[in-house]
C-alpha cells in the first residue's frame, strides 16, 4: 500500500486538473467536482479500491465535511480517507453511488444529519428522521426544542385535553408567540444557527 | 436509481391491480420496529421500500456530548446482541486515537469475549430466520438454550448479560478466573454437540432448503459495491473478513479458515453462519488454551478508570473497524483535544447491509422478503441508531 | 437421496427432545426452564443493577461527600445531588439530596468505578417494578442507603478487597497524621531546644 | 367389558327408555336426536380446549419447556382461564368493514366443523349418523370452510386478511383433490361409503388387516393426513395464517370470542381429520382388550399429536410450492394408488403385494426425479485460509 503522500502524487498524475492536499493521513480534495473523477480512478486503477466501507458527513463550524473510507476487498488493503468540503449554506457535493452501490444510504444518512446535497443521488430523502423534519440534528447549532418550556400550541393543546396550565407558563408562552420565537434549548458554548 | 421494471408471467392483457402493503412497523417478522413498503403483484414483490428510523435517538449525537468512556455503555445498545463485540471497535478506534498499547492478556480476553459473541449472534440469528419461515420457535428456543449458557458467562465476567460495557481503553474492566475459562473450556465442549443438533434439525431439511435455495441470490460484484460485508458477503464468495484483512487485536496469532459460499442466496447465508461458528470454536479453543497471564489494563489509561472526564486524546481521527457478527462494525471518532470527541460516527453493518434488500426481493414472494430480511440479519437498535 | 429424508431426521430430533425433557437434566436434553418466583438462579457476584448508596454502621455516616463526580459521570444524567448546609451555610461533607431516577438509569456501573469514596455501588436487586413510575421509581436518598454489611452478603469478595484497601488507606493516613504530628512536635521540640526557654513571666499582681 | 365398550349407547338408551315410560313417542325421538347433538356440541369444543393445552404442553417439551402449568394441576384449568380471557376481551369491528361477513364469519366456520363430527364412527355402534355416503358428507362439509375464511378476509378490509384468504382458497381447491383421490382406493376395496362399513372391513387378524399395512393403504394414508393437515391449515401449511408473513391472514382482525372461535373450528377441524384418517386406515374403533371409543381416541390423539409434532419441526412452505406439492407430487402419485388399488382388488397372495409395491415406489422415485425443485442441492463450501 502506498502512502498518503504518494498516492496524493499518483492521483494528481493520473487526473490533471485535481489538487489534493494532506489534512493528517487523509487526502483532501480541493475541488468537490472532481470527486467523481478521483472516486472511478482508485476504484479502476490498479489500486483496486473497490469497497467503500464509510460515507460521513461532519461539521468544522466554518465548512461541512463529507469523509469517505476506500478500502480494497480485492488487494485486501486500505484506507484511503477521503475528504471533501463544502460550504455550510448550500452544501453539495456529487454522490458516488453511481460507482459505489453502498454510498447510498449512508449518503441519505449524510443529507439527514447535516443537510449535504448529494447530487445525482437517486433518492435523495431523510432516512431517520421523518417526513417534514425542520433543520440538520448533526450540525454543531443545531437547537434541539426545550422541552420544558411550553409554546402556544402546547397551551392550547393542554387546555384542549382540560389541563389547567398556570398563569406565569401561559405567560411565558405567549410572550415567545409574540416574540415569533421557538421554545429552543441552547447549550452553553454552543455556536448561533446560521 | 434505475427504473425497475417486472413483468408478471402469463398475466398477458388481465387487467390487474398492484397491492401496496406495509410490512410493519407492528410485524411480526421485521425484528423491530422496520417497515417494508412493498408493492405487490399478486404475491409477487414488484417493489420494496426500506422505512427506518423508528428507533433513531441519534446515538452519535448523545456521544458528541459525552465523555469518550461514557458511550461505552451507549455502544452496548447499538447491537445489543453483541454488546461485546461493539465495545471492541469502539475501544479500538479511542485506542488508536490517543495510541494506546493493550496488554497481550487483554487482547486475549476481548478475543475470547468477541468470539463467544459470535457464537450468541449466529445461533440466535438462525433461530430468528426459521422463525420467518414459520417454524413455531423451536429452533429459537434451542438456540436460546446455548445462548442462555454464555450470556450466563458474560453475567459473570461483565455483571450484565446483554448490556456488558466490559471493555475499556487500554484494556478490559475485570480479569477472567480460571473458573470462568474452565466453563468457557466446557461450553466449547458441549457447542459441537448442540451445532450437529441444530444442524441434523434444519440443514437438510427439505422443506428448508425448498425455501431457501436459490432465493435472494446477491451476486459477489454487487454484494462489493454495495459495501455488504459479514457472512452475508461471504456467502456470495468473496473472500474478506476483516479479522483477516486487518489483523487487529491478536487475531494473526489464531489458525481459522474463511467459509465462503458459492452461490449468495438465503440457504448460503444460513450455512456460512453454522461454519463461522465452528472456525469461532477453534479460536476460542486456542484462546482458552494459550491466554497469557498479565495485566489487564494498559499503565498508561489506570488514572482514567476512575476520572472518565480527565481522558483527552490528542487531536487527530481515527477509524477503527471490527468484524462484528453481523459484518464491518466501524467507528470513525474526531477529536478535538477536549473531553468529548468532536465527531463520532458509526457504521453500522446492518444498515448498509439492507442497502440492496430491494434488489434481492424483487420478483419474490412475499414470504421470501421477510426471509431474505431475517437472512441479512439487522438489529433495529443498530439499523437506526 | 428419498425425499422427506431430512424432514424426518428433524422430527427425530424434536421427538427426542420430547421424550428426554421428562428426565433428563438440563444440560443433556432436560427442561432448561426455571420457574422463576420460586426458583431462581444464583446470583453472580458482579451482577450490576441499580446503583445504591454505601454508609458504615448507621445510615448517619454514609460515605458520600457529595462531591458530584458520579452526576458528573453518569452518561444519562440520572444522578441528581444537593450539598447539605448548616446553620451557618457552611457546606458540610454529605448530601442533603442523592437523587437516582431508577427509569433514565441504565445500569452501566460508570458511577461505582468513578467515585473516589467508595460510596456508591451497583446493587443486586432487581424486582423494583411498580405502577407509579414517577414517585415509586424515583429513588430519593434514604431509599438507597444500604449498609456496609449488605455489600459483604451481595458481593463478598469485592467488599471485602474493599474494606481492606480502605483500612489501609486509613492505616496509612493514620501513620501519615501522626507521622506529621509527631515531625510538628520534634519541630517544635527543636525550636524550643534551639531557643532557651524564656524565663516565667512572673505572676500578675505578684 | 362389553358394557363398558358400549356405556355410551347404554346410557343413551337408558335415558331414552326412560323418558318412553311417561312421554309420547314423536318427542322420544326428537330427544334422540338432541342427545346425540348436544354430545358433539360439548365433545368439540371440550375437545378443542383440551387440544391447545395439549399442543402447547407438547410442543413446549419438544423445546425444552415446561409450557402452561401456573393454571390448576399441570396447567389443567389452563383452557378455562384462556376461555374467560377471550370472552372478556373487547370486541375489534375494523373501521370499514364489512359488518355482516366480518360478524358472520366465525359463526360459520365452527358449522362445518361440528357437522363433521356427524359421520365420525366413535366406537362400536356409535356412529352419531350413519350415513351410507358419510366419507363424500364429510369431505364436502368439510371444504365449506374457505368459504367462512374467505368471508372473514374479505370482510375484514385488510390487506394482510385479503392475502390470507386468497391462499386459503387456492390452498383448498388444490388439497382437495388430492385428498378425495386418496380416499378412492379405500372405497375401492371395502365397497362402501359409508364409514362404519369402512371400519368393519378392517377387521380380523389382530390389526393387520388395516388398510395402512398396504402399499397402497399406506401411501393413501400418507397423502390423505398430509392433505389433512393442508385443510385445517396447520403447519406446514398454515398458510392462510402464516404468522410470520401476513400477521395472522384470514383473522388478523379478530379478537375475543370471534378469534376463538376460528380457533376452536381449527382445532376441531383436526381433531375430526384425524378421525377420519384413523377409521379409513388405522381400523377405526377397533382394537384389543380396550374399549371401542377408547381405541377411537387413542388413534386419533395420536394422529394429532404428529400434526402437533410438524407443528413443532418444520417451517412454513412457501405459497408456490405448495401448490406445486399438490398438483406436481401428491396428485399423479394419488392416480397412480387408484391403479395400484384396482391392480390389488384383482390379484391375489404375494404377486399383489410384489406388483403395487413396486408401481408406487417406482413413481414414488420417479415423481421425486421430476420435480427436482423440491429435492435439496448439494452445496459446497470452500475455506480461505
Amino acid at each position: 500500500m502506498l502512502s498518503t503522500a504518494d498516492l496524493k502524487t499518483k492521483i494528481e498524475a493520473a487526473i490533471p486538473g485535481t489538487t489534493l492536499k494532506l489534512v493528517r493521513e487523509s487526502l483532501l480534495l480541493e475541488n468537490p467536482n472532481d470527486l467523481l473523477k478521483v472516486a472511478r480512478f482508485l476504484k479502476e486503477s490498479d489500486l483496486g479500491l473497490d469497497y467503500l466501507s464509510s460515507v460521513t458527513g461532519a461539521d468544522y463550524l466554518t465548512y461541512l465535511e463529507s469523509v469517505y473510507h476506500f478500502y480494497s476487498m480485492a488487494q485486501k488493503s486500505g484506507p484511503v480517507v477521503l475528504r471533501v468540503r463544502t460550504d455550510r449554506q448550500n452544501p453539495q457535493i456529487p454522490s458516488l453511488t453511481a460507482l459505489y452501490r453502498g454510498a447510498e444510504f449512508q449518503e441519505r444518512e449524510a443529507y439527514d444529519m447535516y443537510g449535504i446535497v448529494y447530487e445525482g443521488h437517486p433518492d435523495l430523502r431523510r432516512v431517520f428522521m421523518w417526513e417534514g423534519f425542520e433543520g440538520w440534528p448533526m450540525r454543531k447549532d443545531y437547537q434541539q426544542e426545550d422541552s420544558e418550556t411550553l409554546e402556544m400550541a402546547d397551551v392550547a393543546w393542554l387546555e384542549n385535553q382540560g389541563v389547567k396550565v398556570p398563569e406565569p407558563i401561559k405567560a411565558k408562552a405567549e410572550e415567545l408567540e409574540k416574540q415569533g420565537k421557538r421554545a429552543l434549548a441552547q447549550k452553553p458554548g454552543q455556536p448561533e444557527p446560521q | 436509481m434505475t427504473e425497475k421494471t417486472f413483468s408478471l408471467h402469463g398475466a398477458g392483457d388481465m387487467d390487474t391491480q398492484t397491492l401496496e402493503i406495509n410490512i410493519g412497523p407492528q410485524h411480526p417478522s421485521t425484528h423491530g420496529v422496520f417497515r417494508m413498503n412493498v408493492v405487490l403483484d399478486g404475491e409477487t414483490i414488484v417493489s420494496l421500500k426500506p422505512v427506518m428510523g423508528y428507533l433513531h435517538r441519534n446515538h452519535e449525537q448523545i456521544a458528541e456530548n459525552m465523555s469518550y468512556t461514557g458511550s461505552m455503555p451507549y455502544t452496548d445498545r447499538l447491537d445489543y446482541f453483541n454488546s461485546m463485540s461493539n465495545n471492541f471497535g469502539y475501544a479500538m478506534a479511542v485506542e488508536k486515537l490517543a495510541n494506546i498499547e493493550v496488554p497481550e492478556r487483554a487482547h486475549y480476553i476481548r478475543i475470547i469475549m468477541a468470539e463467544l459473541t459470535r457464537l450468541v449472534n449466529h445461533v440466535s440469528v438462525i433461530g430468528f430466520l426459521l422463525n420467518d419461515l414459520g417454524a413455531f420457535f423451536t429452533p429459537v428456543l434451542y438456540a436460546f438454550r446455548e445462548r442462555e449458557k454464555i450470556l450466563d458467562i458474560f453475567e459473570e465476567v461483565a455483571g450484565a448479560r446483554m448490556m456488558c460495557n466490559y471493555l475499556r481503553f487500554g484494556g478490559v474492566k475485570y480479569d477472567l478466573s480460571p473458573e470462568v475459562l474452565a466453563r468457557i473450556a466446557g461450553i466449547l465442549k458441549k457447542f459441537p454437540k448442540f451445532l450437529e443438533e441444530f444442524e441434523t434439525l434444519l440443514t437438510k431439511n427439505e422443506i428448508l432448503c425448498m425455501r431457501c435455495q436459490n432465493v435472494g441470490v446477491l451476486p459477489a460484484e454487487l454484494a462489493v459495491s454495495a459495501s455488504v460485508t459479514g457472512p452475508m458477503l461471504r456467502a456470495s464468495g468473496v473472500n474478506y473478513d476483516i479479522r483477516k484483512a486487518d489483523n487487529y487485536s491478536l487475531y494473526e496469532r489464531f489458525k481459522f479458515r474463511v467459509p465462503l459460499g458459492q452461490k449468495g442466496d438465503v440457504y448460503d447465508r444460513y450455512y456460512v453462519r453454522i461454519l463461522e461458528m465452528r472456525e469461532s470454536l477453534k479460536i476460542l479453543e486456542q484462546a482458552v488454551k494459550e491466554i497469557p497471564a498479565g495485566d489487564i489494563m494498559s499503565k498508561k489509561m489506570v488514572p482514567f478508570l476512575k476520572s472518565p472526564r480527565n481522558f483527552k486524546p490528542p487531536v487527530g481521527e481515527a477509524y477503527a473497524r471490527v468484524e462484528a457478527p453481523k459484518g464491518e462494525l466501524g467507528y470513525y471518532v474526531v477529536s478535538d483535544g477536549t473531553a468529548q470527541p468532536w465527531r463520532y460516527h458509526v457504521r453500522a453493518p446492518s444498515f448498509i447491509n439492507l442497502t440492496i434488500l430491494e434488489d434481492l426481493c424483487i420478483g419474490q414472494k412475499v414470504a421470501d422478503a421477510i426471509i431474505i430480511l431475517g437472512s441479512v440479519d439487522i438489529v433495529l437498535g443498530e439499523l437506526d441508531r | 437421496m428419498i425425499f422427506g429424508t431430512g424432514i424426518l431426521q428433524g422430527l427425530m430430533v424434536t421427538l427426542k427432545n420430547f421424550v428426554t425433557s421428562y428426565f433428563k437434566a438440563p444440560d443433556e436434553g432436560g427442561i432448561f426452564t426455571v420457574e422463576y418466583p420460586e426458583k431462581r438462579l444464583p446470583e453472580k457476584e458482579r451482577f450490576r443493577n441499580f446503583p445504591f448508596l454505601l454508609y458504615d454502621k448507621n445510615p448517619e455516616n454514609l460515605r458520600c461527600v457529595a462531591c458530584d463526580i458520579c452526576a458528573k459521570e453518569c452518561p444519562p444524567k440520572c444522578i441528581y445531588i444537593v450539598r447539605e448546609f448548616d446553620k451557618d451555610g457552611k457546606p458540610l461533607k454529605r448530601p442533603a439530596v442523592f437523587d437516582i431516577d431508577f427509569t433514565v438509569c441504565m445500569n452501566c456501573g460508570i458511577c461505582e468505578e468513578a467515585c473516589p469514596f467508595d460510596a456508591i455501588y451497583m446493587d443486586h436487586e432487581f424486582e423494583i417494578a411498580s405502577a407509579d413510575r414517577h414517585a415509586k421509581l424515583l429513588y430519593h436518598r434514604d431509599d438507597l442507603l444500604k449498609s456496609n454489611e449488605y455489600f459483604h452478603k451481595i458481593r463478598p469478595t469485592d467488599a471485602s478487597a474493599i474494606d481492606a484497601r480502605r483500612r489501609e488507606a486509613e492505616e496509612k493516613k493514620k501513620a501519615a497524621e501522626a507521622a506529621a504530628l509527631a515531625a510538628q512536635k520534634a519541630k517544635e521540640a527543636a525550636a524550643a531546644q534551639a531557643k532557651p526557654p524564656e524565663p516565667p513571666k512572673p505572676a500578675a499582681g505578684a | 367389558m362389553e358394557t363398558l365398550d358400549q356405556i355410551f349407547v347404554l346410557s343413551k338408551k337408558g335415558i331414552l327408555d326412560f323418558l318412553g315410560t311417561f312421554l309420547p313417542e314423536w318427542v322420544v325421538t326428537l330427544a334422540c336426536v338432541a342427545i346425540t347433538i348436544k354430545a358433539i356440541a360439548v365433545l368439540g369444543p371440550v375437545t378443542m380446549m383440551y387440544l391447545t393445552l395439549m399442543e402447547r404442553k407438547v410442543i413446549g417439551r419438544m423445546q425444552n419447556r415446561i409450557g402452561p402449568n401456573r393454571v390448576g394441576k399441570w396447567g389443567l384449568l389452563q383452557p378455562l382461564a384462556d376461555g374467560v380471557k377471550m370472552l372478556t376481551k373487547e370486541d375489534i369491528v375494523p373501521h370499514g368493514a364489512d359488518a355482516v361477513s366480518h360478524f358472520l364469519a366465525p359463526i360459520l366456520i365452527v358449522i362445518p366443523s361440528l357437522l363433521a363430527f356427524a359421520v365420525i364412527p366413535f366406537g362400536r355402534g356409535m356412529t352419531p349418523v350413519d350415513l351410507n355416503v358419510g366419507v363424500l358428507f364429510f369431505i364436502a362439509v368439510s371444504s365449506t370452510t374457505t368459504i367462512a375464511i374467505f368471508m372473514a378476509s374479505w370482510g375484514s378490509r385488510n390487506k394482510f386478511s385479503v392475502l390470507g384468504g386468497m391462499r386459503s382458497a387456492a390452498q383448498m381447491i388444490s388439497y382437495e383433490v388430492p385428498m378425495v383421490l386418496s380416499v378412492v382406493p379405500v372405497i375401492l376395496i371395502a365397497g362402501s361409503l359409508s364409514t362404519n362399513d369402512i371400519v368393519l372391513a378392517q377387521a380380523g387378524w389382530g390389526g393387520l388387516k388395516w388398510f395402512v399395512f398396504t402399499p397402497w393403504g399406506f401411501f393413501a394414508f400418507i397423502i390423505f393426513f398430509l392433505c389433512g393437515v393442508a385443510e385445517c391449515n396447520r403447519s406446514p401449511f398454515d398458510l392462510p395464517e402464516g404468522e410470520s408473513e401476513i400477521v395472522a391472514g384470514f383473522h388478523t382482525e379478530y379478537s375475543g370470542m370471534k378469534f376463538a372461535l376460528f380457533y376452536m373450528a381449527e382445532f376441531m377441524n383436526s381433531f375430526t381429520v384425524s378421525g377420519l384418517a384413523a377409521t379409513l386406515f388405522l381400523g377405526g374403533w377397533q382394537g384389543p382388550f380396550l374399549p371401542s371409543w377408547l381405541w377411537f381416541f387413542l388413534k386419533t390423539y395420536a394422529l394429532i399429536f404428529v400434526m402437533i409434532w410438524f407443528r413443532g419441526t418444520l417451517p412454513r412452505i412457501r405459497v408456490d410450492q405448495l401448490m406445486g406439492l399438490a398438483w406436481k407430487f401428491l396428485m399423479p402419485l394419488t392416480l397412480v394408488n387408484i391403479l395400484a388399488a384396482g391392480l390389488w382388488y384383482f390379484t391375489e397372495g404375494a404377486a399383489r403385494w410384489l406388483i403395487t409395491a413396486s408401481i408406487l415406489a417406482g413413481s414414488f422415485w420417479l415423481l421425486t426425479k421430476l420435480n427436482r425443485g423440491y429435492t435439496p442441492e448439494k452445496r459446497v463450501y470452500l475455506f480461505a485460509e
